[in-house]
């Protein structure tokens, strides 16, 4: 068991638990807007912890690239998707339910 | 315990068996295509269980591989290049199928079974 | 010479993307046109060389034939490939006219592309040995038929065509699990070699449930596909509203090659004289009396013609699968004697259909008043195409019919034959009622459009299938005589 | 481990299907599929198909969705519950079911080395297909070499159901009144993120696209997944910049063009084999040395797939947007 597999098996453990709460979050999150931050939270903390514990892993071979261009290909469309989610929404007339007393 | 060896099997049997529910039941002509769908990659599945060793690697020859003096186990490529060719199959049905769905769309106005045999019935 | 085998199977898969290079409809006919004829002709050649050097065979690729896909041509594949490629060549002259009428004009390079899909599809399924390539050319064909049918002028037959498409693939996909059980027991999908290893690894004669489970799958399948009684609910709406060209093909080719499946698999694979053979003839025994007694009865109540003719193939369906169910020689002969047969008369009265949808527009009972009188050569080839069906001795049908009596005779089962003949008997009436329409009833006054005799591009392959009719019921010894020896290697598999 | 993931993968698979079931919302329903599909990949990474496992994210969860969706965008987003109670459907299922369940009890246990299918035929690919036909994907050389004929009888399939759709969707364009001034079709055009990020992503997809065609022989890929890839980036396109565009740039004839090329340059090098005095398909005669003439012939056959399946998913994406647009 050296540094780097506890460092790995840290990072998964946490990334594994953030994805946990983001399914838990769009499960028990009452409208869109609340869900969406749910879900980014899967989408960025979550995929960056388990590619970073699987690069530790991997060392520095090929496998490693390939895990840095998933990453960069994940920072891109997931922020992407979600605003383009978000916008969607917004130009559709989905109001947030959080923040608004008469709903509440 | 030589039954419960076939698991595998049985959850690709489950799975196929309600995509076939799906097809069967549904008076949807959309729904109709997804319980289709499901059904052949259930069997997709029953291939690919066929073709797995347990232990063995995909069937693509590595350097590393070669170096080691024990013979590399691979998992049969056969069932692999036939379910490739089904796949592509099975999409191109689901693409005829939606293109008739479209069609009956715009000539009856619903996609729904009943309400199509009832205006058809009615001329 | 020795690449026959591929080249039949080639040259109209070829054809089908070079349609669709040109955009002129004239081209695409032309092209599909001499597709056709020459796979027709390499049908014929295949034919020749198999009944008097024997059976071919042609590794695709250069890989012997486990490992790689072969093609094997024995009299049974030569018999199929002769039936659909001939058919093919009499379908697309007649085409011109009739798809020209039906189909809008941007359409047509696609539909004769896929037409000639279709006819490669067939083709391959009777060429290959294999038993998955088999499944890739039966969804080929599958896929193109079922945008043929959905081509169709009226707006049913888009429903026919989705309703075709949802059976016709859990037909195909049924299919699919019995050869995957199959290729589990053995390893090998080659069909010649799936018999050999069944033998040599002894699963035949112990009961094997994996076996038996992949052959009631593949059954089923194949039910689904070749439209047996009480699985044949595709099959009316589909061959009604298709475009009339399309149901002239696949009335008289796709479901025998279908049947054509399930000979391979049941006796080519498993042998003859096995359990499983006795006991699958006695469970489809049952669904195909029931066929041919229910589907002539409701053949007689319908108003379409178009759909008549339909219920009439599911009961001539029946008639072929009774033959295979007797399982023994006679039986079989009878029962690919009549695929050749009925292919011949199925044909015929549909392209009668097709001229008369061409002339009149519809092919609705009360349309056929006084036709008799304004297409003579279209009626009076109608009337020689009904007593082919009902079976009158010198024509083809009789052939067919006397032999699955003989058959009968031979297995001493008196219900059935009073069977066979009941089924002729309703033959005769729901033929009849249209020949009466057509000559003794007198045409609407009002009607004064001026429909005249269909145009010869119909009327010419429309008479050779009606000289086939009758050659073929005087000089049975070409079909006859390919039917016996394919029934010998079949026979004789184990 | 394996089994664990085996077992886990299973059981999301079954509660996906379930859900299929129960939801009458079309469009989850629709979304539900691609999951079920990318959850059967990842099955099938686990049982060694990492081919299968590719082309079924490619399709199952790209293509196929998109063609759903497409559909459903022009029909209607809920079904209805059906008016009779399927219990004669249940009836049939449970009885398929369990004559399947049947017919597992004689078939090896999952994952057993000396199963018939690993002894008779396989062996030879295994052992020999690095020698006689050259690639180390063994999935390769067996589709492109041993049972290249399936593979034309598959790409022939995709082109049908290519032609198909323009057949059944294209027809009655003409009958319709033209607009006078096209209406201006439904794009993410003022989406700046959108539009730079994909301006920065398509080239990117047709790179990868390109890398699965001609690593195919080393990796996991080949010309259909790569013709895949490459369609999903026009499509991409045509959905940021606006079908018109996307029309300009590879155009419905190009398409219907490239997808004949494509079947016939299969066709072709079967054909071409003959001539120099081999079978069909025979890539042995096509070089000097027989691995060279491998070689050769299946990267041109999987360059054929590739050109066939690029332009008929791209031309059946058209057929649903153009079919769309007319109506609404």
């Amino acid at each position: 068991m050296t540094i780097l597999d506890i460092t790995t098996a840290l990072c998964l453990t946490a990334g594994c638990f953030l994805g946990i709460t983001g399914g838990f979050g769009i499960y028990r999150l009452p409208d869109f807007y609340t869900r969406l931050h749910a879900s980014s939270v899967t989408d960025s903390a979550c995929a960056f912890l388990i590619l970073f514990g699987l690069m530790l892993q991997s060392g520095f071979t090929l496998a490693t690239v390939k895990l840095c261009f998933i990453f960069f290909f994940l920072v891109l469309s997931s922020t992407t998707a979600t605003h383009a989610l978000a916008k969607t929404a917004r130009s559709r007339g989905l109001e947030p339910l959080l923040g608004r007393e008469d709903k509440r | 315990m030589n039954w419960v060896g076939h698991y595998n099997y049985w959850g690709a049997i489950f799975l196929m068996m309600s995509g076939f529910y799906v097809v069967i039941s549904r008076g949807n002509l959309i729904k109709k295509l997804i319980g289709l769908n499901i059904f052949s990659t259930s069997v997709f599945l029953l291939y690919i269980t066929m073709g797995k060793i347990k232990g063995a690697t995909a069937p693509i020859l590595t350097e590393a591989s070669q170096l080691t003096a024990s013979p590399q186990i691979y998992s049969n490529p056969l069932p692999h290049v036939l379910i490739l060719t089904a796949i592509v199959v099975g999409v191109a049905t689901t693409a005829v199928g939606l293109a008739l769905t479209v069609r009956i769309n715009e000539r009856y106005g619903t996609i729904e079974e009943d309400e199509i045999r009832a205006k058809d019935d009615s001329l | 010479m020795i690449h026959l085998p591929i080249a039949q199977v080639i040259i109209p898969l070829l054809a089908a993307p070079l349609c669709l290079l040109f955009r002129s409809k004239h081209v695409a006919w032309t092209i599909a046109l001499c597709a056709t004829w020459l796979s027709f002709g390499v049908s014929i050649l295949l034919a020749i060389h198999v009944t008097t050097v024997g059976p071919l065979s042609y590794n695709i690729g250069g890989w012997p034939a486990p490992w790689g896909i072969s093609y094997y041509i024995d009299a049974l594949n030569a018999f199929v490939l002769l039936i659909v490629s001939g058919m093919s060549a009499l379908v697309l002259p007649y085409a011109k006219k009739s798809v020209e009428i039906e189909i809008d004009d941007p359409s047509q390079p696609y539909f004769y592309s896929l037409l000639l899909i279709c006819i490669t599809g067939l083709l391959g399924i009777a060429a290959t040995g294999d038993a998955f390539n088999m499944y890739v050319f039966l969804e080929l064909s599958s896929l193109s038929s079922y945008a043929l049918i959905g081509m169709g002028p009226r707006r049913r037959a888009l429903t026919a065509a989705y309703q075709y498409l949802i059976m016709g693939t859990i037909g195909a996909t049924f299919i699919l699990i019995g050869i995957g059980l199959l290729y589990s027991l053995t390893g090998t999908l080659n069909i010649h070699d799936l018999a050999l290893q069944l033998r040599v690894n002894d699963i035949l004669s112990s009961e094997n449930r994996t076996l038996l489970t992949a052959f009631a799958f593949l059954t089923v399948g194949l039910s689904l596909k070749l439209a047996l009684f009480p699985l044949h609910l595709w099959l009316p709406n589909a061959y009604t509203y298709a475009p009339s060209v399309v149901t002239i093909f696949l009335a008289a080719t796709a479901t025998k090659v279908a049947i054509y499946m399930l000979l391979r698999f049941c006796f080519g694979v498993i042998g003859n004289g096995t359990v499983f053979q006795m006991t699958l003839g006695k469970i489809i025994l049952i669904p195909a009396l029931a066929a041919i007694l229910v589907a002539s009865i409701v053949a007689i109540f319908q108003y379409d013609i178009k759909r008549m003719l339909a219920y009439s193939s599911i009961a001539q369906i029946g008639y072929m699968i009774l033959g295979i169910s007797f399982a023994t020689t006679t039986g079989l002969t009878a029962g690919i004697l009549h695929m050749f047969n009925h292919a011949l008369m199925k044909g015929l009265l549909f392209m009668v259909m097709g001229a008369v949808s061409y002339r009149v527009g519809s092919v609705y009972i009360n349309d056929f008043r006084g036709l008799g009188r304004k297409m003579p050569w279209t009626m009076s080839a109608f009337v020689i195409g009904g007593l082919s069906l009902m079976g009158v001795p010198m024509t083809a049908g009789f052939i067919s019919k006397w032999y699955l009596v003989k058959a009968a005779l031979e297995n001493g089962w008196w219900d059935v034959i009073i069977l066979i003949l009941l089924g002729s008997l309703l033959a005769v009436v729901y033929i009849w009622r249209v020949v009466e329409t057509a000559f003794f009833n007198p045409s609407h006054e009002h009607e004064e459009e001026e429909s005249g005799e269909a145009p010869l591009s119909l009327l010419i392959p429309m008479w050779s299938l009606v000289i086939a009719n009758i050659y073929f019921g005087i000089d049975t010894s070409l079909p006859l005589g390919l039917a016996q020896q394919a029934t010998a290697i079949l026979m004789g598999a184990n | 481990m394996e089994t664990t993931i085996d077992i886990v993968l299973l059981t999301f698979l079954c509660i996906t299907a379930i859900a299929i079931i129960y939801i009458r919302k079309l469009f989850c329903g629709i979304m539900l599929l691609g999951i079920f599909s990318l959850l059967s990949a990842c099955l099938f990474v686990t049982m060694d198909a990492v081919d299968v496992a590719f082309t079924e994210a490619a399709v199952g969860t790209g293509i196929s969705t998109i063609l759903l969706l497409g559909a459903m965008g022009q029909t209607n987003a809920h079904e209805k519950r059906p008016p009779y109670q399927p219990l004669i459907a249940l009836l049939v299922v449970l009885v398929t079911g369990s004559v399947l369940v049947y017919g597992t009890m004689d078939l090896p246990v999952f994952g057993t080395p000396d199963a018939p299918i690993h002894l008779h035929v396989a062996p030879r690919y295994i052992q020999q297909s690095p020698i006689e036909v050259g690639p180390p994907n063994m999935v390769t050389s067996v589709l492109a070499s041993y049972r290249g004929f399936d593979t034309l009888g598959e790409t022939a399939v995709i082109f049908t159901a290519g032609i198909a759709l323009v057949a059944l969707l294209g027809s009655s364009q003409k009958k319709r009144p033209p607009c006078a001034s096209p209406p201006q079709p439904a794009t993410l055009h003022d989406h700046l993120i959108l539009r730079i990020v994909g301006k920065m992503f398509i080239p990117l997809i047709l790179l990868f696209a390109l890398y699965v065609q001609f690593h195919g022989d080393y990796g996991p890929g080949g010309g259909f997944q790569a013709g895949v890839i490459f369609a999903s980036g026009i499509i991409l396109y045509s959905l940021i910049f606006g079908l018109n565009t996307a029309m300009r740039v590879v155009s419905p004839k190009a398409l219907r063009l490239l997808g004949s090329l494509g079947v016939l340059l299969f066709g072709g090098v079967g054909l071409l084999c003959i001539a120099l005095g081999g079978n069909f398909l025979d890539y042995n005669t096509l070089a000097a040395r027989p691995v060279d003439g491998q070689h050769l012939g299946i990267f041109l056959i999987e360059l054929g797939v590739g050109t066939t399946v690029f332009a008929i998913m791209v031309m059946m994406f058209y057929a649903f947007s153009l079919r769309g647009r007319n109506t609404s």
